[in-house]
C-alpha cells in the first residue's frame, strides 16, 4: 500500500498533462497533436490554449471549431468562463446567432476580415469560416487551436493551416471518420491523402511532430474504462478520475418490471447494463426495442431513481438522460413515443453526439435486428461514441445473438493496398471485445417477449 | 429508411418479372452526337484491345481488330486508329462549344479506358499513343465526379432510371438489365436474366470462349507469324480471329445502343438541373483542352494542393447533384421526403411580429407528419417550392406521429412573402448552388497560394523564435484568470 | 479416423488438393454449411457443381489469363529472382549482401509424393538455420512446402516466397500475383484474394514454427505479408507490404471450428438419410447455404444457391438490405402480399413492415402519378 | 501448324460427323417435353463451338492447299546448322556460368540470329545422360545440368558443361545472383565484340538484354538517362564483390563433397534421396 501512496492520483495527472501543453506554448512548439479519450476534457484544454495565449502570451490565438455550433459552444464557455477577458465570434454575414450568445458583454461577433481585432486576441470560427479569410486582410495569429481535430479532413487543415505560426491539434482518436462524400479512389493508398484526419496526415507527413495525451477520463467511471479502454484505445493507455464507487446510481422505489432488473444492476454498480429482448431480425426500425428504451427511461423516474457524485446527489431528470441511435429512423421511433413529460431526453444519432455527454445514456446498439453485419454497423468509431456518452451508467439496448452474429460475419475484406489499417476487422474486434466482456462479467439482463 | 422506397421499387418489379420505373425526369443527357465505344481487352493484359466498335448514336459501328494485342505495334496501331476517332470527336465538340460525351456499356469498360488512360498517356514510344491516352484522360478522370456527362456507362444511366427485381450488383450486366427493362415473352424473368448472363457485356470474353476459340486461333497466327509467314496467311489468321470476336464486341455495341434507345423512348422531360450539369461539363472540357494546348501534365498522383483543388470540385458535385435530383425529379423527391432530407407539412399560425418601427419578424409553424426527420433546431432550410424563402428552424417538437417545426424566415419575406395557413410547403437543406465551385475555387487559388509547412513533405517546421520560460504552474496561472 | 469420416461423406468424389486458394475459401462465407462441408471433405465448388449437380463449370481461367500470370511469374523469377531482390533492395529491405536464394523445386525436382515430402523436409532445414540464425539461411525462398492442417489432416501448401533479412527473426510471406496494382484504384477482389492467400501462408508458418519449436509462433510470424503485384501493362513488380490481422484471424476461426462442424455435418446428413455421402445431388441440397450477394465472387455453387432462393423466394434475391428489411416478412412472396395490402399482419412486426412498405409504395405511385 | 491438306480434311469429315449426332441429339431433346433447359443450352453450346472448328479447319485446308502448291516454305527447319548441343556449349563457354534454356536461347538469338527453342533443352538433357552412360569418353564435354550446393543434387532448369571445374557447375545460395552479375558481365563483352565485328543486328540484340539484366543492378543505369555500359560493368563489379567470396567459398566446400562421389553422380547430381525422420511430414494428423 505505501508503494500505492507514491502514484500520484489520477487528478494529479490529468492536471500535470494539462501543463505539459500549456508548456508547449512557451516553449513555441510549431505543432502540437494532443490525442483524447472520451470525457478527458478536450474543450478544456482548448480553453486554457486560447486564454493563455492572450493573457499570459499576449498573442493572437485563433480557435478552430468544426460547426457552427461547436463555435457557439466555446464562445459561450470562454465568455461565461473568463468574463474579465474580451472573446471574438467569427461567424456567416447572415448567420443568426443565438441569442444568449449575442448577450453575452465581452463576446464580440465578427462577421467580416475587417471586423477582427488586430492586436492580441482569442478569435472563435468553424474552419469552413476560417478558409475564407483573406490573407493580408487580417493580421496572422501566432497561434491556432484546432478543437474536435479528427473531424477535419486534411485538405481542409491545409487551407487554414497557413494562418498562423503554430498550431495545436485536439482530437480524439478513436470517435467516428470525418465524412467525405465522393469518390476517393485516386487518394486511397495515400496515407497523407486530403480526405485523411489532419492529425494523422500531420504525423504521416513530419514523424517529428510533438505527440501529447491526456492520460485521464473524467467523464467516464472506471467500470466503463475497463470496458471501452482495450477495446477501442488499444493504443492509448488511459484512467479514469473518479473514485471506484464515488459515482453511481441509487433508486428511491424497487421494482418488479422486467427492465428493472437491469436498473438495479446499475444500482448496484455496473456502468454498462446490456439489456437484450428476444433474438429477431428486425430491420432498421425496432418497434419493440424502441418501446423498451422509453420504458426504461419511464421506469428511472418513477424508482425515482438518484445519481450521486461525490457529495452531490440529484434525482434523475428528463435532460439528465440521452439516447443514441445508429440511424435516424430509429431516433425518430424513439422520439415518436416520449411523452410529452420526457421531452428534454435528448435522442440522437451517434454522429451528432460527438462531443456530448449525459449522466444516464441508453443506446440502441447498432447490431441489434440484423441478419448480418456491415461495415457501417461495426465502425468502432459508432459503437466507442454510443458507449462513451455517460456520466453514470450506460444502457445499451439489444437484441440477443450479436456474438453469434459477429463470429459467423463474413468479412468483405475491403483493404487499401499499402495501408495498414483494417476498418472493418477492427469494429468487429472491438464489437466482440465489447460483447464478450459484457457476458463474462455478467451484465447482460435477458427480457422474455414484452407485450408493450 | 435508406433506400426504403428502392426497395418497394424492387419488390414491385420483382412481383411484375419486368423492370419499374424509378424516375420521372430523364437525369442525364444524351448528345445527339456521343460516341459509342465499345472495346474487348484480352484477359491477364490489362492494357490491351483486342477489338473495338465504335460509332455514332443509332449508326452501325465501325470496328478495328488486332490478331494479338500483345504485339506492340499492332496494338499501337489500333490505339492510333481509335484515337484518330476521339480527336475528330473532340475537335468537333470543341468547334461547336460543346462537349464530347462517350457511351460505354459498364462500369467494367470505364475502369478500363481509365486503366488505358492512366497508361498511355505517358506512353513515350509513339506519339499517337500518347495522343489517345491524354483525351482519354478528359473521359476517366471526369468519370468519378457525380453528374458529370462525360462518360455514361449504359448501366449507371439504366439503373438511375429503373429498378430491378434482382440484386443491385447483378444490374451492373447490361444484357440482365435489358432482359428486365424488355423482357422477352412467354419466358421466365429469371430464365431470360439466366440466359443474358452468360453473353460477355462488359470488357472481357467468356474464358470458355477464349478456351475453346480465341486462343487456339490466336496461338495460330502467332506460330506463323514467328515462322515468318507470308503476308496473306497472316491476314487469312487474323481474319479469322476477328471473325470469332466480332460478333461478341457487336453484341455489347447493339446493348448499348439499345440502352440509349430506351432512354430516349422513355419520353421523359430533362431533369431542370441538366442545363446547369452540361454547362459545367462544357467548361471543364474547354478548360482541360486549354491545359492540353498549353502543354500541361496531367498527374498519376497528386500534391497537396491539387488534391485539394479535385477533392473540393467533387464534394461540390456530388451535393449539387443530389440535391437537384431531390429538387427536380419527382421520384428523387418522394425518397428524401420518406428519408427525411426534406421537410414536408402544413403551415399553420403564420404571423409578423414588430421588432422595432421598422423591423419585423416573420414566422410560422411547419407541421408534419413524417415518420422520419432530420431537421433540427438552427437548421437553415429553403423552400422547394421557391429556393428564395429561406428560413432558420427555431424549435422542433414532436408528440406522437406528428412534428411541429416553429421556423423563422430569414430571406425572401418580401419577395415570396409569409405563406398562408394551411398551405402545404416542402423545405430542404440544400438546393443546388451553380456558382459555389467557382466561388470556392477562388478562395481555394487564393488560401493555397503558398503551401505551409504542415503540407508541404520536405518542409521543415518553423524554427521555434521565440521560446520563453514557462511558470512553474501554467495551469494555475489560467485558473487564476477565471 | 478423422480421414475415414471425411472418405464416407466424400462417396465417389475424388479428394482435391485444396492449396491456399481452396483453404482460404472455409473463411469466405462462415455462415454457409455446404461451403464448410465441400472444403472439408476436400472438393472444390466447382468440381461439386460439375459432378454432382452435372452442369457446366462457368468458373475456370482464360488461357490468355493464366498465360500472363505465367509470363509474370517467370519475370519475377529469373535470372537468380533479380527482379524481386531489386524489390526488396531498393524498398530498404535487403541489402546487396543479403542476396541468398533457395529455389526449393529446385532442391527436390519432379512431381512424386516422395518429391514433395523432399521439399517439405528442405523447408524445414531452412527453417531450422534461421533460427539458428545460421549465415547460410537464405534471404529468400522461393516455393517451400509447408503444410496447413484441416481437421487435423495436413494440406500442403506452396507459398510463393518467403522473405527476411539477415537480422530478421524469421521468414514473412510474399504472394506474387499478376493483378495490375493501380494504388487506389486497384480492383478490390484481386486484393482480397491476395490478402486471404498470404494469410493462409502466416498460418502455415505458424504451424511449422509450433510443429519445430522453434520459438513463439505469434511472435516469429506476425500476421502481416507482402503482395508483390504487377504494373499495368508491364511485366515489372511492385511491392506492397499488409498487415494481414484480420484474414488470418477470420481464417484460424473458421479452421478452429472445423470439427465441431465436422460433427453438425454428419448430424444432418444421417438424419435425412443414415450414410448417405455428398456425392448425391439430394443430399448436398439439404446442407443449408448462405446465399450472399458476395457469394458470386467466390463460389462456383452460386448460381445453384440462387436457384435455390429464387424457389423459396428468399428476400436476399433482390439484395442485403431486403434480406434485413424484409425479414419480418420471411420471403418475397409474403412482402409482396403485406405491400399490396392482400394478407394480413401476423405479428406486430409484420404490420409495422407493411405500414412502412405501404407508405412508401404511397409516395412512390404519387411521384410517378399513377396507380401501379 | 501447316499441315497435310488430306489429314486435314479427314479431320473436318470427322467434325462433320460428330456435328450431325449431336444435331440428332438436339432435336430429340427439343421434342422431349421432360428435356433440361441445361441439357438444350448444353448441346447449343457444343454446336456453337463445332461451328467455330469449321471455320478454322477451312481455313487451315486453304492454307495449307496453298502451301503445297508453293513448296519454298518458309518454315525453314534446323537443318543442316550445328547440333544444338554444341551451339549449348558454345554459348555456355561464352558466358563462363551455368544459364537457365531462356537466357541461352536468347543468346542464340543474337549469335546464330534464330532461338534455340527452350522446349527441347529437356529432351537434350536427357540424350546427353543416356549418350554419356552408354560411352562416357565418346565426348569431350556434356551438357549437363547444375547441380545444388546444398544436396548435390541436379537442377534441371539450370544448364553447365561438364568441362568446368566442379565448383564453377555448384549454385549455392548467392550464386544464383552471382551468376546473375557474371552473366551481364559476359554480355557486356559480348556486345564490344559485336561492335567491334560490326553485326548490328546481334548488337542491338544484346543491348536489350543488358538492359534486362543491368535494370536490377543498383547504380547500374541513371533513370531517364540513356546506359553507359562502362557504369553498368562498375556497377555489376561492385556488387559481385560484396558477394564472391563467400559464394565461392560455399560451392569449393560443397565441391569438395561433390569431387568423393562416383562419376556419374559428379556430373548428373546425385540422386535425390529423403532425408531423416521428416520426410513423411504426414505428423500433423
Amino acid at each position: 500500500m505505501t508503494a500505492r501512496a507514491a502514484e500520484p492520483s489520477p487528478a494529479a495527472l490529468a492536471d500535470e498533462a494539462v501543463r505539459e501543453i500549456l508548456r508547449t506554448q512557451w516553449a513555441g512548439e510549431p505543432a502540437v497533436r494532443l490525442d483524447s479519450p472520451p470525457g478527458a476534457g478536450k474543450t478544456r484544454v482548448v480553453e486554457y490554449l486560447a486564454v493563455q495565449a492572450l493573457a499570459r502570451l499576449g498573442e493572437r490565438c485563433m480557435v478552430v471549431t468544426q460547426t457552427n455550433e461547436q463555435a457557439f459552444d466555446v464562445g459561450r464557455r470562454l465568455a461565461q468562463g473568463f468574463p474579465n477577458l474580451p472573446f471574438a465570434l467569427f461567424i456567416r454575414k447572415d448567420l443568426v446567432a443565438p441569442e444568449d450568445v449575442t448577450a453575452l458583454p465581452n463576446l464580440q461577433l465578427a462577421r467580416a476580415d475587417g471586423d477582427l481585432p488586430a492586436g492580441p486576441c482569442v478569435v472563435i470560427a468553424n474552419a469552413w469560416k476560417w478558409s475564407w479569410v483573406v490573407d493580408g486582410h487580417v493580421a496572422p495569429f501566432d497561434c491556432q487551436v484546432i478543437d474536435e481535430a479528427y473531424q477535419l479532413p486534411d485538405y481542409r487543415f491545409h487551407q487554414i493551416a497557413g494562418l498562423a505560426t503554430r498550431v495545436v491539434l485536439v482530437g480524439d482518436p478513436g470517435q467516428i471518420a470525418p465524412v467525405v462524400t465522393c469518390e476517393i479512389e485516386r487518394w486511397k493508398c495515400d496515407p497523407t491523402g486530403p480526405h485523411v484526419a489532419c492529425p494523422r496526415a500531420l504525423i504521416e507527413r513530419h514523424a517529428g511532430v510533438r505527440r501529447l495525451t491526456l492520460p485521464v477520463s473524467r467523464r467516464l467511471v472506471s467500470d466503463t474504462v475497463d470496458f471501452i479502454q482495450p477495446a477501442f484505445y488499444p493504443e492509448l493507455p488511459f484512467t479514469a478520475l473518479s473514485a471506484q464507487g464515488e459515482r453511481g446510481l441509487r433508486v428511491r422505489v424497487g421494482g418488479a418490471m422486467p427492465v428493472d432488473a437491469a436498473i438495479d444492476l446499475a444500482a448496484r454498480g455496473a456502468s454498462l447494463v446490456e439489456v437484450e429482448l428476444p433474438g429477431l431480425i428486425t430491420g432498421e426500425v425496432d418497434e419493440q426495442l424502441a418501446d423498451t428504451v422509453v420504458t426504461l427511461i419511464v421506469r428511472l423516474l418513477q424508482r425515482r431513481a438518484e445519481v450521486y457524485d461525490g457529495d452531490t446527489e440529484r434525482p434523475i431528470e428528463a435532460g439528465m438522460i440521452g439516447v443514441v441511435c445508429a440511424h435516424v429512423s430509429q431516433v425518430n421511433a424513439i422520439r415518436e413515443r416520449l411523452p410529452l413529460e420526457l421531452a428534454d431526453v435528448l435522442v440522437e444519432t451517434a454522429d451528432r453526439f460527438q462531443g456530448l455527454e449525459r449522466p444516464v445514456m441508453l443506446v440502441h446498439h447498432p447490431l441489434s435486428g440484423r441478419a448480418d453485419a456491415s461495415v457501417f454497423h461495426l465502425d468502432a468509431g459508432r459503437l466507442c461514441v454510443m458507449a462513451s456518452r455517460h456520466r453514470v451508467v450506460c444502457f445499451l439496448v439489444s437484441r440477443a445473438g450479436i456474438e453469434d452474429l459477429l463470429l459467423r460475419y463474413a468479412p468483405s475484406g475491403d483493404r487499401v493496398l499499402g495501408l495498414d489499417e483494417d476498418a472493418e476487422f477492427n469494429g468487429w474486434h472491438a464489437h466482440l471485445t465489447v460483447a464478450r466482456r459484457l457476458r463474462e462479467r455478467e451484465r447482460v439482463v435477458r427480457l422474455a417477449r414484452m407485450t408493450a | 429508411m435508406a433506400g426504403e422506397l428502392d426497395l418497394v421499387a424492387r419488390l414491385l418489379a420483382y412481383e411484375g418479372g419486368r423492370a419499374v420505373s424509378i424516375a420521372t425526369h430523364r437525369l442525364m443527357a444524351i448528345r445527339p452526337d456521343a460516341l459509342v465505344l465499345c472495346p474487348l481487352a484480352m484477359a491477364g493484359e490489362d492494357t490491351t484491345v483486342h477489338i473495338v466498335a465504335v460509332g455514332a448514336i443509332g449508326r452501325p459501328p465501325e470496328i478495328y481488330c488486332v490478331a494479338d494485342p500483345r504485339v506492340r505495334d499492332e496494338q499501337y496501331e489500333l490505339f492510333a486508329w481509335l484515337g484518330a476517332r476521339i480527336e475528330r470527336h473532340f475537335e468537333t465538340c470543341r468547334r461547336a462549344g460543346e462537349y464530347p460525351q462517350i457511351w460505354v456499356s459498364s462500369g467494367a469498360v470505364a475502369d478500363h479506358l481509365d486503366t488505358l488512360a492512366d497508361r498511355q498517356r505517358y506512353n513515350r514510344e509513339n506519339a499517337a499513343v500518347k495522343r489517345f491516352g491524354e483525351l482519354l484522360s478528359y473521359q476517366t478522370e471526369r468519370y468519378p465526379v457525380d453528374g458529370q456527362q462525360a462518360l455514361i456507362t449504359a448501366t449507371g444511366a439504366l439503373r438511375m432510371h429503373w429498378a430491378t427485381g434482382q440484386q443491385p450488383g447483378e444490374d451492373e450486366h447490361l444484357g440482365t438489365l435489358l432482359a428486365w427493362i424488355e423482357p422477352p415473352r412467354n419466358t421466365n424473368i429469371l430464365d431470360a436474366v439466366a440466359l443474358a448472363e452468360r453473353v460477355p457485356m462488359g470488357v472481357k470474353t467468356d474464358p470458355e470462349f477464349d478456351r475453346d476459340v480465341l486462343e487456339p486461333r490466336v496461338a495460330a497466327y502467332n506460330q506463323a507469324r514467328r515462322g515468318g509467314a507470308r503476308a496473306v496467311e497472316l491476314r487469312q489468321r487474323a481474319g479469322l480471329i476477328q471473325q470469332a470476336l466480332e460478333p461478341v464486341v457487336r453484341s455489347i455495341y447493339d446493348g448499348t445502343q439499345r440502352a440509349i434507345r430506351i432512354l430516349s423512348r422513355m419520353g421523359l422531360p430533362e431533369l431542370p438541373a441538366l442545363r446547369n450539369l452540361e454547362e459545367r461539363e462544357r467548361d471543364e472540357f474547354e478548360s482541360f483542352m486549354a491545359s492540353r494546348d498549353a502543354g500541361y501534365h496531367l498527374p498519376l498522383v497528386d500534391k497537396p494542393r491539387p488534391a485539394a483543388f479535385k477533392l473540393t470540385a467533387r464534394e461540390d458535385a456530388a451535393d449539387n447533384f443530389e440535391a437537384a435530383v431531390l429538387c427536380g425529379d419527382g421520384v428523387g423527391r418522394a425518397r428524401a421526403r420518406l428519408a427525411g432530407h426534406t421537410v414536408y407539412g402544413q403551415v399553420e399560425n403564420p404571423r409578423r411580429t414588430r421588432l422595432s418601427p421598422h423591423r419585423f419578424r416573420y414566422r410560422f409553424d411547419l407541421v408534419s407528419r413524417q415518420r422520419v426527420l432530420r431537421v433540427r433546431r438552427r437548421d437553415e432550410l429553403a423552400s422547394l417550392g421557391d429556393p428564395r424563402l429561406r428560413v432558420t428552424v427555431a424549435n422542433v417538437h414532436r408528440e406522437g406521429a406528428v412534428t411541429r417545426i416553429s421556423a423563422i424566415i430569414t430571406h425572401g419575406q418580401q419577395a415570396v412573402g409569409l405563406p398562408a395557413s394551411g398551405t402545404t410547403l416542402e423545405l430542404a437543406k440544400t438546393v443546388p448552388d451553380w456558382d459555389r465551385l467557382i466561388r470556392t475555387r477562388k478562395q481555394l487559388r487564393q488560401r493555397l497560394v503558398a503551401t505551409p509547412w504542415t503540407h508541404d513533405e520536405q518542409g521543415t517546421a518553423p524554427a521555434v523564435t521565440r521560446a520563453r520560460r514557462p511558470p512553474r504552474d501554467p495551469l494555475a496561472e489560467v485558473e487564476a484568470l477565471r | 479416423m478423422i480421414t475415414a469420416r471425411l472418405a464416407r461423406l466424400r462417396g465417389s468424389l475424388l479428394a482435391e488438393e485444396p492449396g491456399a486458394r481452396g483453404l482460404e475459401r472455409v473463411a469466405r462465407n462462415p455462415g454457409c454449411q455446404r461451403l464448410r462441408a465441400l472444403t472439408m471433405i476436400g472438393v472444390t465448388p466447382a468440381t461439386a457443381m460439375k459432378t454432382v449437380y452435372k452442369e457446366p463449370d462457368r468458373e475456370g481461367q482464360s488461357p490468355f489469363a493464366l498465360a500472363a500470370g505465367n509470363r509474370f511469374e517467370r519475370a519475377v523469377f529469373e535470372n537468380g529472382a533479380a527482379r524481386l531482390l531489386e524489390l526488396y533492395r531498393s524498398a530498404g529491405r535487403l541489402t546487396t549482401a543479403e542476396c541468398k536464394i533457395v529455389v526449393v523445386p529446385e532442391l527436390a525436382p519432379g512431381a512424386t509424393a516422395a518429391t514433395m515430402a523432399r521439399r517439405r523436409a528442405e523447408t524445414e532445414r531452412l527453417f531450422q538455420h534461421k533460427v539458428r540464425r545460421d549465415p547460410r539461411a537464405p534471404n529468400i525462398i522461393v516455393k517451400a512446402r509447408i503444410p496447413v492442417a484441416l481437421l487435423g489432416v495436413p494440406h500442403d501448401t506452396e507459398p510463393d516466397v518467403l522473405v527476411a533479412a539477415d537480422s530478421d527473426a524469421f521468414y514473412g510471406p510474399v504472394e506474387v500475383k499478376s493483378y495490375p496494382d493501380r494504388a487506389g484504384k486497384t480492383n478490390a477482389a484481386d486484393i482480397r484474394s491476395a490478402c486471404r492467400q498470404a494469410a493462409v501462408a502466416v498460418i502455415g508458418l505458424r504451424h511449422a514454427v509450433e510443429q519445430l519449436r522453434l520459438g513463439d509462433p505469434r511472435q516469429l510470424v506476425p500476421a502481416a505479408a507482402d503482395l508483390v503485384l504487377r504494373r499495368p501493362g508491364s511485366f515489372r513488380p511492385t511491392l506492397r507490404p499488409m498487415t494481414l490481422a484480420g484474414e488470418v484471424h477470420s481464417l484460424e476461426r473458421a479452421l478452429d471450428e472445423a470439427p465441431r462442424n465436422l460433427e453438425e455435418l454428419e448430424a444432418l446428413i444421417d438424419a435425412i438419410t443414415p450414410g448417405a455421402s455428398l456425392d448425391e445431388a439430394e443430399v448436398l441440397d439439404a446442407v443449408p447455404p448462405n446465399y450472399v450477394e458476395a457469394c458470386r465472387e467466390h463460389c462456383a455453387l452460386a448460381p445453384k444457391c440462387k436457384q435455390a432462393a429464387a424457389a423459396c423466394g428468399d428476400p436476399v434475391l433482390i439484395g442485403s438490405q431486403a434480406r434485413e428489411e424484409l425479414a419480418a416478412a420471411g420471403s418475397l412472396g409474403r412482402a409482396v402480399d403485406l405491400l399490396r395490402g392482400r394478407a394480413q399482419p401476423r405479428t406486430a412486426e409484420e404490420r409495422a413492415l407493411q405500414a412502412r412498405l405501404q407508405q412508401s409504395l404511397g409516395e412512390y405511385r404519387q411521384a410517378v402519378g399513377h396507380g401501379r | 501448324m501447316a499441315q497435310r491438306p488430306d489429314r486435314i480434311r479427314a479431320r473436318l469429315a470427322a467434325s462433320l460427323e460428330k456435328q450431325r449426332e449431336l444435331l440428332d441429339a438436339f432435336q430429340g431433346l427439343l421434342k422431349d417435353p421432360e428435356a433440361d433447359a441445361a441439357a438444350i443450352d448444353q448441346a447449343q453450346r457444343q454446336l456453337t463451338r463445332m461451328a467455330a472448328e469449321h471455320t478454322q479447319l477451312l481455313t487451315e485446308w486453304r492454307l495449307a492447299r496453298a502451301h503445297v502448291a508453293e513448296p519454298s516454305s518458309p518454315y525453314a527447319g534446323l537443318v543442316g546448322q550445328r547440333p544444338m548441343r554444341e551451339q549449348v556449349l558454345d554459348i555456355l563457354e561464352e558466358l563462363g556460368v551455368p544459364a537457365s534454356p531462356r537466357v541461352i536461347s536468347e543468346i542464340a538469338v543474337a549469335r546464330y540470329g534464330r532461338p534455340l527453342p527452350a522446349s527441347r533443352f529437356a529432351s537434350l538433357r536427357r540424350d546427353e545422360e543416356r549418350a554419356f552412360r552408354k560411352d562416357s569418353l565418346s565426348r569431350p564435354a556434356w551438357v549437363v545440368p547444375a547441380i545444388t550446393a546444398q544436396g548435390l543434387t541436379a537442377i534441371p532448369r539450370i544448364v553447365s558443361s561438364s568441362a568446368w571445374p566442379v565448383e564453377r557447375r555448384l549454385i549455392g545460395a548467392r550464386t544464383l545472383r552471382a551468376n546473375h552479375l557474371r552473366t551481364l558481365l559476359a554480355l557486356l563483352s559480348m556486345h564490344e565484340r559485336s561492335q567491334r565485328a560490326g553485326s548490328p543486328r546481334a548488337t542491338s540484340h544484346l543491348e536489350s538484354m543488358i538492359l534486362g539484366f543491368a535494370q536490377t543492378v543498383p547504380g547500374a543505369i541513371e533513370p531517364g538517362a540513356r546506359p553507359e555500359y562502362a557504369r553498368i560493368a562498375e556497377a555489376a563489379r561492385a556488387e559481385l564483390a560484396h558477394i564472391e567470396e563467400t559464394d565461392l567459398e560455399e560451392r569449393r566446400t560443397a565441391a569438395r563433397r561433390l569431387e568423393r562421389l562416383p562419376e556419374p553422380h559428379r556430373l548428373w547430381g546425385q540422386p535425390a534421396v529423403i532425408q531423416g525422420r521428416r520426410a513423411s511430414g504426414r505428423r500433423l494428423g
